[in-house]
């Protein structure tokens, strides 16, 4: 039998509205890493050692070429890394016990926002203050926008990673959108 | 009309003219003018009419304290009731008409009630209208209705956008004028990030308004300098046709920014923005407002505050009348005639009430001393005033100045007091204001214009200090300090006419000295027993003055009456911006199901489950009814096979060592046993006892639950589990991953639903042995994707759920359907599955509405002794296991034909529907393919022990009343075998 | 208002949701002889200060942490933040 | 003096100087039969009741402020007995029928204006929750009709009925509810009140209680002691703080409720309306103003004021049901502190102590209980014995297990 294909929350979707772009991310694995009080140290040791990737802060997000690490909860990272199969085999083969894995990929929209304005589209949904001296490059905040639970990343100086609930896709997309269009 | 009242000078540009209309008649102004200063400059006084008896009014002020010139801005869904036309910037074919008037505004057949006004004194209609009984809603109140409003909203969808924003600052300051550029200016240089906001269109506050000299140059240039340094800094952000709305909680600030409403269209663009700033300090720069002075007939059009016929002059170019007399009992009325004269206006006289010396000397112009306006003249325009020396004086305006009232209101947002100040008769902000809040300038008493610039850069370089920006202290620009000296002087006393104190309510002093006669004597007893202050000016003109009054009737001091409290908004806002772009189908988040795509090209209805939308059912084209397509789901299902989405049922991945442990104290009924590769129904009770939610538990691995919720609870059910593990039982070793989003998840049901997907799952042993009822595991399906495999049932029959991640739910939906081809597999939708469930007997939301016990649900049993459980202790309180309480029943109705609601109440054959005899409820109901008939669940007192009872449905709201038989809730399959098979 | 969250920093409290005392973590022993008394009381009996609070918030749209926040019930001033766990733990609860 | 339409003429053709206030000031005296702590609607309806109805002798109602300073002076108006609870309903069909003679029997007009009530439903669960809660109002003798979305678009042609993201499915309507001018029944109870000889003592607080071998046996207040054979609380928002002083803890949370006002508009909405998808439920004032509101704020709170948040849903809720209000302007914003209990629904009880009696827990509905409140009060005062509309309301029904839980959200204030 055929094997399934995929389709991702938002079809690839691509577009530019004034000085904004916007586009949509879907070439990566999402998995969660549930850190027991007791191994916190071995974690922190294998991903070094293993990805070369230090342990982020729950404001700071940490990356490589390898993967990009979010601090989502207090004993709970996301790991971000190139699309496989089967993340939670692939990475419980390297991170063992140290942390209770699972797949949160297709959990996930990812919304890519760039271009000189798209700090002041954000600022029409975005209620954490965004100055590049405060919310530095690879900063990160989980927050709320129109509603939506939302995970904001800077990854350069006027483009920022936004992600929110798979389901909920298209009305964020209309969310961050709108405020395009209402700045251009 | 021509311009006639134009003057030289002025911010207005003479060679960009614009057309407006107002009540039709078509006029001419300039770009700059607003539509007061347009309609002055055009000659005309009349504009509206008072709220209560309908008195003529004309433009009182020059800016957001306007009582008067309220009038309906554009036309159809764009029409703008009770908009201040000294606030509305002139756009071309801008149209106005003024309101709260029956027959034209010249003739008023409402200003009778004028003539009746000695029976309409304050709160004459709690003293009445009480006979005959029936008369209130039938003639007396819509009477009243109609007669009270200002005015009307066009009933149609207001068609502009609103949108809203968060900003973040250092300091923001509210305000710029004198005091405020001053602040912006050294804060800026100190380098805080600040915003500065005016509700103007212009920044400079009274600068504009007045001739002053600041450094050497005018004030009107200085305010372009400032302006100019203020915009080269990145540090600055500022923000005109900007009201600083409310003082909200640590440092939070409400702003409406108006970003179209000054122009014609507003094209796709929001009309105004409301925006949330997040302050660390703030700084309240809003200047003062003059208020005028209670004499007999003070109401009439051409009658102004001195501080507007200024304005009008200096920043308009706007004469508001041909002979001015100007009546004030302060220094800043005499510094209004003196700029006046320098014009080339006509000023005759000055009046005012202090013996004293002329305050200054003005060729051409009577200074009378010592004297008051004690009446005037002209119904609908100013013609004639008298004096109290006897002496009358023809004028067409009259300038009055009763003094300056400090804009506290965002001071006293967060219940501060304001404090009394004898030396400027105004209330000045009192000492606890909100946090991180400085007041500075005319807001803060400082009445001047030296002291104004003084306090503003003091105020701004401290704050800078205190943030720790201690590098750059600039300059402090400096100007002369004009006189302000003051009679406390309120009012007009011993003439019979009306003196007007809220010149909208139509409240005057001798409501004033009723409501303190019958015991109104509080501040707040007096506002709410005369609605003194609560127009849509909000008082800004007249609370102080009828505070003065109230005291003097009293005999008290006016800091012993007090003062009344001020609210946000400072100026009204629309409701739409506080609405912002939340509207339509963007009132909340709509989350799709995995299959949706598909099940849209199947044409399938949907419907709302909180944000979810799922199909409902799947019509085919001989289906004549819903119902049709509904049973045909159903039937097939039972006989055959069907698939339905039931990925928004919430899921939740539970991992870790203790997780066995966790779940036992989470579920009611025991978990800490269940074996790895087993399925368990699990109850959970909110800790009052009460039933809270239940579903399916799967156990993976020894530390990896999947639980399952129901699809409205999946949030709160989560949030719960997080307080137990973090505050209950912090040291567990268990941690919980929300998976409602990663799964798609579908149910196949039906005697066929095995071998549809034996063709789907790869490799696992699906025989009742290898797979029996309540088995679970991870599989792999359509030669290799990772899924799960869960063998539950909802509907009653052989019945599977399998899931696999959200990005193959559309490829595995129409796989499954390929599969089920020979089968004439069905999709079913949220209607099918609830008609099983209730023919299974299956409780859902309907039933575990939040007062439900296990015990009403006959599930009390699973309720463990032998473990603390989240519930089980209350769940265990007298009343909720009484034998007399409500249980669960399944009901059919007597008649085949029949059809029952849900809704009904349970009574008894021959007794009547009263509170007393009301033995319970229909919770749902169906129609059910398999009986041929409705059948339905429902709570009756007892009921557990009285199958085979016949009973009434007694539907009232609905008007039917029919006979059903109580049953066991589990109609369909009793012994379960199906389910097992 | 604004509650600064003990890891993240200030942040607007339309992201928290609010349960209330924090005695709601001194959960009794269920099966305590008493223990009906004491859920009782637990459950429904509230101090309601009118002055210094502590109360529950959980970062609903944030980091999913409960914190126990020190407020004035009068003045809505917030003088303490903490992680609702590492109260339970300092208040001797376990598992 | 009696008013009527002659009283005014007759004052109006003498400039209107011989009104008489509206009520005594008189010294407090040195004990009393009854002592009514709160000189809200609650206390005051009492005093009117127990003087009136239950012949009640020598009473005195203690106001710390100005009476009618409580949430009778800021509320949003509404009156309605449309609950489903049998712990409920008949209680607030009592009310609503005493507002149905409430000019009558206090020769005031609180400008009780029975427009009607209109509950939306969005779902076909929301919909028969609403048919099960009509028929519990029919059962208990009042009135209640299910409207289908037809009849909704003929009454309320303005509402969203395109473009809605939760569409109207059905409402529930009560047309013999409505709305009250709030001040004005404060002031008419006090009128009544102080007719039938009760002292309104404004000014007046209650710094605690005396006690006697365990007795209550009058009020320690800071204008001196007073003695009573009877105390009576009743004082909504800080039931808490006041009941403290007496060593009560009480199953109550204090929490803000912010309400709204517009622009005073020309006529617009026929009665109240709710909106069962969104916070948001509004009516019209006599003078025009749209008044509105929606949820709590949702934190314990005795500031009086709310915050942002709840503004902005409650009005993104008004527009989506009815954005024809977008162009109105609101006015004013307040907030009021609710007595919430732990399952909703108020106590008229006596408590464990001797000559101290409790009424609260009104939440944010205690506006339209006012007269039921206070003569189930009086009541209990005159007879100590609970009046059978209000024998649920006790104070141990947590410990039994009797919760009257209309909202079925558990021992939650902020949600209930």
């Amino acid at each position: 039998m055929a094997k399934l294909s995929s389709l991702s929350p938002l079809n690839g979707y691509q577009e530019s509205i004034g000085s904004i772009s916007l586009r949509e991310i879907n070439d990566y694995s999402l998995v969660s890493l549930a850190i027991p009080q007791d191994t916190t140290k071995t974690f922190a040791k294998i991903i070094k050692d293993e990805f070369g990737v230090a342990m982020p802060t729950s404001v700071m997000s940490k990356t490589n070429k390898k993967m990009r690490l979010l601090m989502t909860q207090p004993d709970q990272i996301f790991s971000i890394i190139p699309q496989v199969d089967d993340p939670e085999k692939d990475l419980s083969k390297i991170i063992g016990n140290a942390a209770y894995i699972t797949d949160q990929t297709d959990a996930w929209v990812v919304l890519e926002i760039s271009g000189v304005t798209s700090r002041t589209a954000l600022e029409r949904i975005c209620q954490v203050d965004l100055d590049p001296n405060i919310f530095k490059l690879n900063a990160m905040a989980r927050t709320t926008m129109e509603h939506m639970a939302t995970i904001i990343i800077r990854t350069d100086v006027d483009t920022f990673l936004l992600m929110s609930a798979s389901s909920s896709a298209k009305s964020f997309l209309h969310a961050v959108k709108l405020s395009a269009q209402h700045i251009s | 009309m021509s311009q006639s009242f134009r003057i030289n000078g002025g911010l207005t540009d003479r060679s960009k003219p614009i057309n407006f209309t107002f009540n039709n008649k078509k006029m001419v102004g300039y770009e700059g003018d607003t539509l007061a200063s347009a309609l002055l400059a055009n000659g005309q006084r009349l504009v509206g009419r008072s709220f209560k008896y309908h008195r003529p009014r004309g433009i009182f002020s020059a800016g957001s304290e306007e009582p008067n010139a309220l009038v309906q801005l554009r036309t159809g869904a764009y029409q703008e009731p009770n908009t201040r036309a000294t606030v509305t910037e002139l756009f071309d074919g801008l149209t106005a008409t003024s309101q709260n008037h029956r027959g034209s505004l010249g003739f008023d057949f409402m200003s009778v009630t004028d003539l009746l006004s000695p029976f309409l004194g304050a709160g004459f209609y709690y003293k009445t209208f009480m006979w005959p009984k029936a008369f209130w809603e039938k003639i007396y109140e819509p009477i009243i209705r109609s007669s009270a409003g200002l005015g009307s909203l066009s009933m149609l969808e207001d068609p502009d956008k609103y949108d809203k924003g968060f900003l973040h600052c250092d300091l923001l300051i509210a305000g710029s004028g004198p005091s405020g550029l001053a602040a912006a200016l050294a804060a800026g240089h100190a380098g805080l990030r600040i915003i500065i906001a005016d509700e103007d269109y212009l920044l400079g506050g009274r600068l504009l308004e007045e001739d002053h000299n600041i450094e050497g140059i005018s004030g009107q240039d200085w305010v372009l300098q400032a302006l100019a340094e203020l915009t080269e800094m990145s540090n600055v952000r500022i923000l005109p046709r900007t009201t600083i709305y409310g003082a909200y909680d640590h440092g939070i600030y409400g702003a409406l920014e108006r970003k179209t409403d000054h122009l014609a269209h507003s094209g796709d663009k929001p009309r105004q923005v409301l925006w949330r700033i997040y302050s660390k300090r703030a700084m309240i720069c809003g200047g003062a407002t003059e208020r005028s002075i209670a004499f007999p007939n003070n109401d009439r059009p051409g009658i102004m505050l001195a501080g507007a016929v200024r304005a009008y002059a200096t920043r308009y170019g706007v004469a508001t009348g041909n002979k001015i007399a100007i009546f004030t009992n302060n220094d800043t009325g005499w510094q209004t005639a003196v700029e006046l004269v320098a014009k080339g206006v006509n000023v005759v006289a000055i009046i005012d009430p202090r013996d004293t010396a002329p305050r200054a000397h003005i060729s051409g112009v009577a200074m009378i001393m010592g004297a008051s306006v004690c009446n005037t003249s002209g119904r609908k325009a100013l013609n004639r005033i008298t004096l109290t020396n006897g002496q009358t004086l023809n004028v067409d305006c009259l300038a009055v100045s009763g003094g300056w009232s400090p804009n506290v209101h965002l001071t006293c947002h967060q219940r501060g007091r304001p404090i009394w100040n004898d030396t400027i008769a105004g209330f000045v902000p009192g000492g606890d204001l909100p946090v991180g809040q400085f007041v500075a300038g005319a807001a803060n008493g400082d009445m001047t214009l030296g002291a104004a610039l003084k306090s503003g850069h003091k105020t701004a370089t401290l704050i800078a200090k205190d943030l720790g920006f201690t590098t750059n202290v600039s300059k402090e620009a400096k100007a002369d300090d004009e006189n302000f000296a003051i009679k406390q002087f309120w009012h007009v006393t011993g003439y019979k006419q009306r003196a007007w104190i809220d010149l909208q309510n139509d409240v005057t002093t001798k409501d004033i000295k009723q409501s303190q006669a019958e015991g109104f004597r509080s501040v707040e007893h007096l506002k709410r027993y005369t609605t003194l202050g609560m127009a849509t000016d909000q008082g800004k003109t007249s609370n102080v003055l009828g505070l003065a009054v109230m005291a003097e009737a009293t005999g008290k001091t006016i800091p012993e009456t007090g003062t009344t409290i001020f609210r946000p908004p400072y100026s009204p806002v629309a409701i739409g911006a506080f609405g912002g772009r939340e509207r339509g189908q963007h009132f909340h988040p709509t989350r799709l199901a995995p299959s949706h795509k598909w099940a849209d090209e199947q044409g399938a209805e949907f419907v709302e489950v909180g944000n979810w939308m799922r199909a409902q059912w799947f019509p085919k084209s001989d289906d004549k009814t819903w119902r049709d397509s509904v049973d045909r789901e159903v039937k097939k299902t039972r006989t055959s096979v069907g698939v339905c989405d039931v990925s928004t049922l919430g899921k939740i991945d539970i991992k870790g060592r203790d997780a066995a442990e966790f779940l036992n104290k989470i579920y009611s009924n025991p978990f800490a046993k269940v074996p790895v590769g087993r399925v368990r129904y699990g109850l959970m009770l909110r800790e009052d006892g009460i039933c809270y939610d239940d579903g399916t538990t799967a156990r993976l691995a020894e530390d990896h639950f999947v639980m399952t919720t129901t699809t409205a609870n999946a949030v709160l059910v989560y949030r719960n589990m997080e307080f137990a593990r973090q505050c209950l039982f912090p040291n567990l070793d268990v941690h919980l991953i929300s998976t409602t989003d990663q799964w798609a998840q579908f149910a196949i049901a039906g005697p066929n639903s095995r071998a549809v997907l034996s063709k789907i799952i790869d490799k696992v042993d699906m025989s009742n042995d290898g797979f029996p009822f309540m088995a679970c595991s991870n599989v792999t399906v359509c030669g290799g994707t990772p899924g799960r495999l869960f063998r539950i049932s909802f509907s009653g029959e052989l019945a599977y759920e399998v899931a696999v991640p959200v990005r193959y739910g559309d490829a595995l939906i129409r796989e499954i359907i390929k599969a089920g081809e020979e089968f004439d597999i069905t999709p079913y939708g949220t209607e099918a599955l609830g008609v099983m469930r209730i023919e299974k007997g299956h409780v859902t939301g309907a039933e575990l509405n939040g007062q439900v016990t296990a015990f009403n649900v006959n599930m009390n049993n699973m309720i463990s002794t032998k473990k603390d459980s989240i519930g089980s202790v209350l769940s265990r309180r007298e009343m909720m296991i009484a034998d007399d309480q409500v249980r669960l029943v399944g009901v059919k109705t007597v008649e085949i034909s029949d059809s029952l609601a849900s809704g009904a109440h349970f009574v008894a054959k021959g007794e009547k529907p009263t509170t007393k005899n009301d033995q319970g409820w229909v919770a749902s109901v169906c129609y059910s393919p398999h009986f041929e008939q409705h059948i339905g669940l429902g709570f009756l007192e007892r009921g557990h022990e009285r199958h085979g009872e016949i009973i009434r449905a007694w539907d009232g709201v609905r008007g039917t009343d029919i006979l059903v038989e109580i049953v066991s809730a589990h109609m369909y399959d009793p012994e379960g075998g199906l389910q097992r098979g | 208002m604004i509650i600064n969250h003990p890891l993240l920093g200030p942040r607007d409290a339309n992201e928290f949701v609010h349960l209330g005392d924090e005695s709601l973590i001194d959960r009794p022993d269920g099966m305590a002889d008493d223990a009906a008394n004491k859920f009782h009381d637990y459950m429904y009996l509230r101090d309601n200060p009118a002055g210094k609070y502590r109360e529950l918030w959980y970062h609903d749209a944030g980091d999913r942490s409960w914190l126990v926040v020190t407020r004035d019930t009068l003045t809505h001033e917030i003088f303490n933040v903490e992680l609702a766990r590492d109260v339970a733990r300092a208040r001797g609860r376990s598992k | 003096m009696r008013y009527s339409a002659l009283s005014i003429l007759k004052q109006g053709l003498t400039g209107n100087k011989s009104w008489k206030p509206v009520w005594r000031e008189p010294e407090p005296k040195k004990s009393y039969d009854y002592i009514i702590v709160g000189g809200g609607g609650h206390g005051l309806a009492t005093a009117h009741y127990l003087a009136k109805v239950f012949g009640g002798k020598n009473i005195a109602v203690l106001e710390k402020g100005w009476i009618g300073s409580g949430n009778i002076g800021r509320n949003t108006t509404i009156v309605r007995s449309n609950y489903v609870l049998d712990g409920n309903q008949p209680f607030y069909e009592m009310s609503i029928k005493l507002w149905e003679g409430l000019e009558q029997d206090l020769n005031y007009n609180a400008m009780m204006s029975q427009r009607g009530i209109l509950n939306l439903a969005h779902s076909d669960g929301q919909r028969d929750a609403y048919a099960r809660r009509g028929n519990a109002m029919l059962m208990s003798g009042a009135d209640a009709e299910l409207l289908d979305r037809d009849a909704i678009q003929k009454m309320c042609p303005f509402l969203s009925f395109d473009n809605e993201r939760f569409p109207i499915k059905a409402g529930l309507l009560q047309r013999r509810a409505g709305t009250a001018r709030h001040d004005a029944v404060a002031w008419g109870y006090a009128r009544s009140a102080d007719i039938h000889g009760v002292d309104i003592i404004q000014n007046c607080e209650v710094t605690g209680f005396q006690m006697k071998n365990g007795k209550c046996i009058g009020v320690e207040t800071n204008r001196g002691p007073i003695k009573a054979k009877k105390t009576a609380v009743c004082v909504a928002g800080s039931s808490s703080r006041v009941m403290e002083k007496a060593g009560m803890r009480l199953p109550i949370e204090s929490h803000v409720l912010q309400a709204f006002v517009s622009e005073g508009l020309k006529p617009t909405i026929p009665g109240v309306i709710t909106y069962g998808a969104g916070h948001f439920y509004v009516s019209q004032s006599d003078k025009g103003g749209l008044v509105f509101g929606g949820d709590i704020d949702g934190y314990n709170s005795y500031a009086q004021r709310g915050n942002l948040p709840v503004v902005e849903d409650v009005c993104s809720g008004g527009m989506s049901i009815m954005p024809m209000i977008g162009r109105a302007r609101l006015l004013r914003m307040w907030g009021g502190v609710m007595d919430m209990s732990m399952d909703g629904s108020p106590f008229i009880d006596k408590t464990g102590i001797d000559g101290l009696y409790f009424n609260g827990g009104w939440c944010y509905g205690g506006f339209k209980a006012t007269p039921a409140s206070g003569y189930c009060y009086a009541h209990l005062l005159a007879t100590d014995t609970p009046h059978a509309n209000a024998r649920q309301m006790r104070l141990d029904r947590f410990m039994r297990g009797n919760m009257i839980d209309e909202k079925g959200v558990g021992a939650q204030p902020n949600l209930h």
